[in-house]
């Protein structure tokens, strides 16, 4: 039957959903799900920008919970990590980047507050047995997934307490112990069988475990410093920084040089620097390789250490001479007296790749009477020699498979450095124990293991009219006064500042719920879902109807939306 | 059209005025204008309609894009038929709200006496003329809207002429000179503030004016996808003010904090790109001549903040998690 | 049936005073017409209407070519030939005149009566409008209709005291002619 | 009860009677009066009706079109110039059905200006779809007025009464109002299906291609070709009530043998029935009123001038360049008839040209003059040389 003509040619109203205009579409508009770069950059493997909006949404608990689906330390990260997600922050181009690392402190401190507990996965008890090697970031890490996936998981170290080198070379002023006894209580209540006081090599084996086990894990840490010499020449009172700064940690030991020169460029060469400044040494100086950061200075090529821990070293007295290196030893008998310093480079050689030049007539002497090598630190081979075979650290791939020895995992310091993950910060270590706990979950269950990989959004992605201008907040610093040994010197966001800080966030490749998409369709074409839509967005392409004018991409604030090609 | 409830477009958390599966090019300024002040106005509307893209579009019998009562009779009586809508209301008692649509031929030029008249007569009638500056339906010809210097198929640049030689009609302080309680012009750009004025006119009982910048991609010669851009910059810089008129005095203005060149704006349009011929002298006189319209809009709406208003041209788009930062 | 034609300039109520003799016969129960031919005239001008009164309804709606009466409201107007044209024979001329029967016979060589209309209502109403006067004459002259027809239709469109003014000058115009001198034409 | 009344107070107070909800009208001679009386009934507050004043035939039009969609009984009126003008609206008015009525005070065309009656004005909008009914004199024109809303209302298009301006329009005559009651018994109140109402909510005035913009023109002329039958049913109830037809769509008056008919619209037709009865012509004749004009009666043509063998059309219109337009429209009408009688076009009365009675004896020497078409009262000597 046709359709037939009516008394002055009226028609109903919205008959016009006959007509099909999503023929007319030659690109249509998708929801991408970039990742947001902070979720790129971080080493932990956190999408900061997934529990910033549930912050937005003004739901901590929730928040926190999304976090520790990745990160189960959020109170120590919150406070020791370099944060490489606030320089890779977007916002940061626009005027500053979020204070990521200020509110996941204090979304961990929150937990800890209110005694929020670790989301349960759902899924079947496995029956598999699972080792974890050394209780610091990265065993807890790994011990805390598995035990998520329903493993049984037994962790094992061979001090009375865990927490590794967060108890062992991190100071208080940077890292209270009643975060790190709180937070890691709270962690061990999961459900991991923590058997402390057991050291490899000495009370077990790694044979023995792998028998009993279904799969080990090795987070073992690098405990043992790096050989140091100056062609050749050794103090023969040397001490090395981590032994000292361990020492102090554990009983408040120190010695007391008038000067002294501590040669490295990491946090255990600040640490103990500023640890031995407050003790009243008078001439602390840091000789690193490294530069210091600033415009001029190689990204690749600065001091590993958070910058405001570096600027409160500065404050507090610190000296540092960068891209140097010693030289020689200046000794008077067995003892040292100085140091000659040289000047050195990071360049590239003939084959492209950068290595360290040093300068011959730049040559300048510290007169110290003690200096300290903190250039690194490479694993304890104990009961691992047939693994470790000379080397300095475990072979692993990026799921921290040890190469030929199935069942067998590593992660954390005691790992060789990858490129695309380096090592040696607590977050890194809390990434490899989430990836080795995939491994593992994937041998166990005869798949293979995946890890997320989404391109971050870069900046020029964004729509930036919708955005207005706001400071960060700014974070307390104990004064230089009151600062000692014990008090922490850096202060957290309060509740207010964190919800607030929060709201600043870009939301980047992700939906922001803003409504523009929806607002601004022409053709009524971008439907509004009560719930939230299967791919985490707030609203559907009726692609029915979609004309394919790419509106809703370019107006798209967080580029969440792309136009991709009919076929 | 039958809807199921589990259809997601059934349960839309706002009134759908102009619904999907029209017609319009993709992009329309003047589309969404139209579905943004039906959503705002509420389902209790009659609405008028001149003769333009927007009836056309919307209307290829036997399907209609609308979901309120809606007429149309010719190019020039939007606003007397919106007239003879209202007095019927009002004879019969009903309390219904008229809107009478228009394009800016429909408006400034053909419309303009049966809308002087409307306006005279005090009749509770929101008018809103969806600006696109030019007669589109026809195929781009030059109206009284139509900007100063730009190409239209009836105003072509060459040898003896660079696009329009006239100025855009100041249709605004003709509306003014009514004195009527309410007249406003607004961009498809900023539709918080849009929506905010369309629900400002429809509590008015009297006569109302709604002018709404609504960029045309074929005949402003941009992608589809940049119709939003381009009217912000229309706002931004200053060629196309956003005030509200009360009894013909200006109320208020939506402030620019930041000076944006008019050629900034200009660049992105095929229709002004005759003045970007860089061997041609008169482009430049031309841009100079825009950027002195522009200046002037400034100085005679006092355009320019303090740069605190959170709501002016560069703030009042502002988005949160959750919508609009101004809802 | 009786056909009249009113001339007088605009502004003298000339149609009115076309509605109104019609009006009065309707009041008697006799049919009526009344029309002006209307021109773009403005005041001052000449202007001219009709009156047919009949005791059968009235169908033919052509302008009134031969009248049996003329009444003129401005005696300017008589110098203007047209004014004359198409009296049947034996018709009657009624102007507004201050001057005399007499004297006006004398000055067109044809038989007149004057009425001073205007300064009976420049008089009586206070305003020189002398349409009403002028048919008062009128219906005394032609004996037609009594002159309560006049103020029946006068009651259409005035009360109170303008009623009452008008009433008293229908009876002050009543005395100013000879009652019934018409009264043949008038039924011939 | 009989009054005497100026014809555009007694239009005024018939279309009161109908309790219009929207009247919009624009003032222009000769239909001026009609507004005027309205206004002041609407003042004195006789009238509820919303009176919009506007500022153009053409917004008057509209407002009316507004109305009547938006589900008013809505009026208007205009003459010459003002029809012109209305004249997109009128075809957008039939064109949505919406039952408009419209009192036409008819009066010629210009340049040159001239604001007298003829029959320019309606004949130029002949063709915009709405119903057309002459008046011959004032109480016709009343009774029309009334039966142009319950015709229109009936069959959803719009009427146009169009009544001779001044010769109506400014003529005060006796006639009679039918009272309040018995309009409202006669007409009732107004329903509209189509209404623009938010519980219902249609689109009116749509855009239609040409796969179905045929079977439009089809309807509008099916729908105006079966309002005749609703015109003579409205009329025969209308005399039922009152004891007066308005005309039905024509009627014959004069010797049933008569061999020659005169057919002529409007106000001349009052004037030729007084000739008809009181002039003593050699020749016998019928008078053919023929009071719809569209729809045009084709059939009751041809019925009415069976036996005839000369029919005299009197135009008060021309169409330069081709003659009579009624003339040539009956023409059309009659040619399926059998015995179609010789057919004779005068045009008289052009620009308020009087045409007295002696005009009807002149009408019945023209089928001996076999002149084609022609104006009859034309005066030769007026012309110039050149045309």
């Amino acid at each position: 039957m046709p359709i037939t003509m009516n008394r002055g040619a009226y028609a109903l109203a919205g008959s016009s959903l006959a007509f099909k205009t999503g023929t007319w579409r030659s690109a249509k508009p998708v929801h991408v799900h970039a990742a947001a770069p902070c979720h790129g950059a971080c080493p932990a493997g956190e999408d900061q920008q997934a529990w910033l909006a549930l912050l937005q949404e003004g739901k901590p608990q929730k928040a926190w919970e999304s976090l520790v689906t990745s990160n189960p330390l959020p109170a120590i990260t919150g406070r020791v990590c370099p944060h490489p997600c606030e320089s890779a922050c977007n916002r940061g181009q626009f005027d500053q980047p979020i204070a990521i690392h200020g509110i996941e402190r204090w979304l961990g401190d929150e937990a800890i507050r209110n005694n929020w507990s670790y989301p349960r996965l759902s899924g079947e008890i496995r029956p598999e047995r699972v080792a974890i090697v050394g209780a610091g970031p990265a065993g807890l890490s790994a011990a805390y997934h598995l035990t998520q996936r329903k493993y049984n998981v037994v962790l094992f170290d061979s001090l009375p307490e865990a927490g590794g080198l967060l108890r062992s070379a991190i100071p208080p002023t940077r890292l209270p112990r009643s975060v790190i006894d709180a937070e890691i209580g709270r962690l061990l209540h999961t459900g991991i069988e923590f058997r402390p006081r057991t050291a490899l090599g000495r009370d077990i084996t790694l044979d023995e475990l792998r028998s009993e086990f279904d799969a080990v894990f090795l987070g073992v840490g690098a405990g043992k410093s790096r050989h140091w010499d100056v062609d050749g020449a050794v103090p023969a009172d040397l001490h090395e920084g981590l032994a000292l700064l361990r020492e102090w940690l554990a009983v408040g030991a120190l010695p007391k040089p008038n000067a002294v020169v501590i040669h490295g460029g990491g946090n255990t060469a600040v640490d103990l620097a500023r640890v031995m400044r407050r003790a009243g040494i008078r001439d602390v100086h840091v000789v690193t390789a490294s530069g210091l950061p600033g415009p001029d200075t190689d990204p690749d090529d600065i001091l590993n250490v958070v910058p405001r821990e570096l600027e409160q070293a500065i404050e507090e007295g610190v000296q540092f001479h960068p891209h140097r290196t010693i030289n020689r030893l200046i000794m008077r008998g067995s003892k040292v007296v100085g140091v000659e310093m040289v000047r050195l480079k990071k360049l590239p050689d003939g084959s492209g790749r950068k290595s360290r030049v040093s300068f011959e007539g730049t040559e300048t002497v510290l007169h110290v009477d003690m200096v300290v090598p903190a250039i690194g630190e490479v694993v304890d081979a104990s009961g691992l020699e047939h693994i470790l075979r000379q080397r300095d650290f475990l072979p692993v791939d990026m799921f921290g498979r040890i190469e030929g020895q199935p069942g067998l995992f590593a992660g954390g310091d005691a790992r060789d450095r990858l490129k695309a993950y380096p090592n040696g910060t607590v977050s890194a270590a809390i990434g490899d124990g989430r990836r080795a706990a995939e491994a593992i979950d994937a041998l166990l269950s005869r798949r293979q293991p995946v890890e997320e990989s989404r391109p971050s959004l870069p900046y020029a992605s964004l729509n930036l009219s919708y955005y207005e201008s706001s400071p960060r907040i700014s974070l307390p610093t104990l004064a230089l006064e009151q600062r000692n040994d014990n008090a922490e010197i850096e202060g957290g966001p309060n509740t207010a500042q964190a919800m607030a800080e929060a709201q600043r966030c870009f939301s980047c490749g992700n939906c922001l719920a803003c409504d523009n998409c929806w607002t601004l369709c022409p053709d009524n074409a971008v439907l509004k879902t009560s719930e939230i839509a299967k791919d985490g967005s707030h609203y559907l392409f009726d692609y029915e109807y979609c004309k394919g004018c790419g509106l809703c991409a370019k107006e798209c604030p967080c580029g969440f939306i792309s136009m991709q090609a009919e076929e | 059209m039958t809807q199921t409830t589990n259809d997601p477009r059934a349960r839309q958390p706002r009134f759908r005025g102009l619904e999907a599966g029209h017609r319009a090019c993709q992009g329309c300024g003047e589309a969404l204008a139209a579905r943004l002040v039906t959503e705002s106005a509420g389902p209790d509307v009659i609405l008028t309609n001149a003769t333009g893209c927007l009836e056309v579009f919307t209307t290829p019998w036997p399907q209609s894009a609308w979901r309120v009562p809606w007429l149309h009779s010719l190019f020039e009586n939007s606003a007397a038929i919106a007239s003879g809508v209202e007095a019927a209301l009002k004879a019969q008692g009903r309390r219904s709200k008229v809107i009478a649509m228009g394009g800016d031929g429909g408006t400034f030029d053909i419309g303009f006496q049966a809308l002087s008249g409307m306006l005279e007569r005090m009749h509770n009638v929101l008018y809103v003329c969806y600006d696109n500056e030019a007669y589109m339906n026809t195929g781009i010809q030059r109206s009284g809207s139509t900007p100063h210097a730009a190409m239209t198929t009836t105003s072509p640049p060459g040898k003896e002429r660079m696009g329009k030689r006239h100025l855009k009609k100041d249709l605004l302080s003709i509306i003014a000179a009514h004195h009527i309680p309410y007249a406003a012009s607004a961009s498809v750009a900023y539709p918080q503030d849009l929506r905010r004025k369309v629900r400002r006119a429809m509590e008015i009982d009297g006569p109302t004016f709604l002018l709404v910048h609504s960029p045309c991609p074929l005949g402003w010669g941009h992608d589809g996808s940049e119709t939003i851009e381009i009217a912000r910059l229309a706002v931004q810089t200053g060629l196309f003010p956003l005030v509200e008129l009360e009894r013909g005095e200006v109320a208020s203005v939506m402030p620019l904090r930041q000076k944006v060149p008019v050629s900034d704006y200009l660049k992105l349009q095929g229709r002004f790109r005759h003045l970007f011929v860089d061997s041609d002298h008169r482009a430049r006189e031309e841009r100079e001549h825009l950027q002195a319209l522009a200046d002037y809009n400034m100085e005679r709406y006092g355009l320019f903040g303090d740069g605190d208003d959170p709501f002016d041209a560069d703030g009042a788009d502002t988005v949160r998690r959750g919508g609009p930062a101004r809802a | 049936m009786i056909e009249v034609r009113i001339h007088g300039r605009g502004g003298q109520g000339n149609v009115v005073a076309a509605y109104l003799l019609a009006t009065a016969a309707f009041e008697t129960g006799q049919h009526c017409q009344a029309f002006p031919s209307f021109g773009a005239e403005r005041r001052g001008a000449p202007v001219t209407a009709y009156v047919r009164i009949a005791a059968q309804p009235i169908r033919r709606r052509c302008q009134v070519a031969n009248p049996a009466f003329l009444l003129v409201q401005d005696a300017g107007l008589l110098h203007i030939p047209s004014t004359l044209e198409g009296l049947k024979p034996g018709g009657g001329i009624l102007v507004n005149s201050p001057h005399s029967s007499t004297e006006l016979t004398m000055e067109y060589g044809r038989p007149m009566v004057a009425v001073p209309a205007t300064a009976l209502a420049q008089d009586i109403l206070g305003r020189p409008v002398p349409n009403v006067a002028l048919l008062s004459a009128f219906l005394a002259l032609t004996g037609m209709m009594p002159a309560s027809a006049l103020i029946k239709a006068l009651a259409h469109r005035f009360k109170g005291d303008v009623l009452a003014r008008n009433t008293r000058l229908i009876e002050a115009a009543t005395t100013q002619v000879i009652a019934g001198a018409w009264q043949e034409v008038a039924h011939a | 009860m009989l009054e005497a009344l100026e014809g555009s107070a007694a239009i005024a107070r018939a279309v009161a009677r109908c309790r219009p909800g929207v009247v919009a009208a624009y003032p222009i001679t000769p239909q001026t009066h009609i507004v005027e009386n309205i206004s002041k009934l609407v003042a004195d507050g006789k009238l509820q009706t919303e009176l919009v004043s506007v500022e153009s035939e053409f917004s008057a039009a509209s407002v009316a079109l507004g109305a009547s969609a938006a589900g008013s009984r809505a009026y208007t009126a205009s003459s010459s110039q003002g029809i012109l003008l209305m004249t997109e609206v009128l075809f957008n008015i039939s064109g949505m059905r919406l039952p408009v009525v419209l009192t036409c005070a008819n009066r010629a065309i210009g340049a040159p200006i001239n604001i007298w009656n003829d029959h320019s004005d309606s004949m130029a909008v002949r063709d915009c779809g709405w119903i057309q009914l002459h008046c011959a004199d004032n109480q016709e024109a009343v009774d029309t007025s009334i039966q142009a809303f319950r015709i229109a209302e009936a069959t959803e298009l719009p009427v146009m009464v169009c009544m001779d301006g001044f010769v109506l329009t400014h003529t005060l005559e006796t006639l009679e109002i039918p009272d309040q009651d018995m309009v409202d018994r006669y007409l009732p109140p107004f329903r509209f299906d189509r209404m623009l109402d938010p519980k219902n909510p249609l689109s009116l005035g749509t855009l239609v291609g040409p796969e179905y913009f045929s079977e439009t023109r089809h309807l509008a002329h099916q729908a105006l070709m079966a309002a005749m039958s609703t015109i003579v049913d409205v009329d025969r109830e209308w005399q039922d009530l009152t004891g007066r037809s308005a005309g039905g769509l024509l009627s014959v008056e004069g010797p049933e043998n008569a061999r020659i008919g005169v057919l002529a619209m409007g106000s001349v037709v009052s004037t030729f029935r007084e000739a008809l009865d009181t002039l003593k012509t050699k020749k016998k004749a019928k008078l053919i009123n023929l009071r719809a004009f569209r729809p045009l009666p084709d059939q009751a043509l041809r019925d009415a001038c069976a036996g005839l063998s000369d029919l005299v059309v009197v135009d008060r219109a021309l169409s330069p360049g081709f003659g009579g337009i009624l003339g040539g429209e009956i023409k059309a009408a009659l040619s399926g008839m059998a015995k179609m009688p010789r057919i004779h076009n005068v045009a008289i009365g052009l620009g308020g040209r009087d045409v007295p009675l002696e005009m009807w004896s002149r009408l019945l020497d023209v089928p001996t003059e076999d002149a084609g078409f022609r104006i009859l009262d034309l005066e030769p000597a007026k012309l110039g040389d050149t045309p």
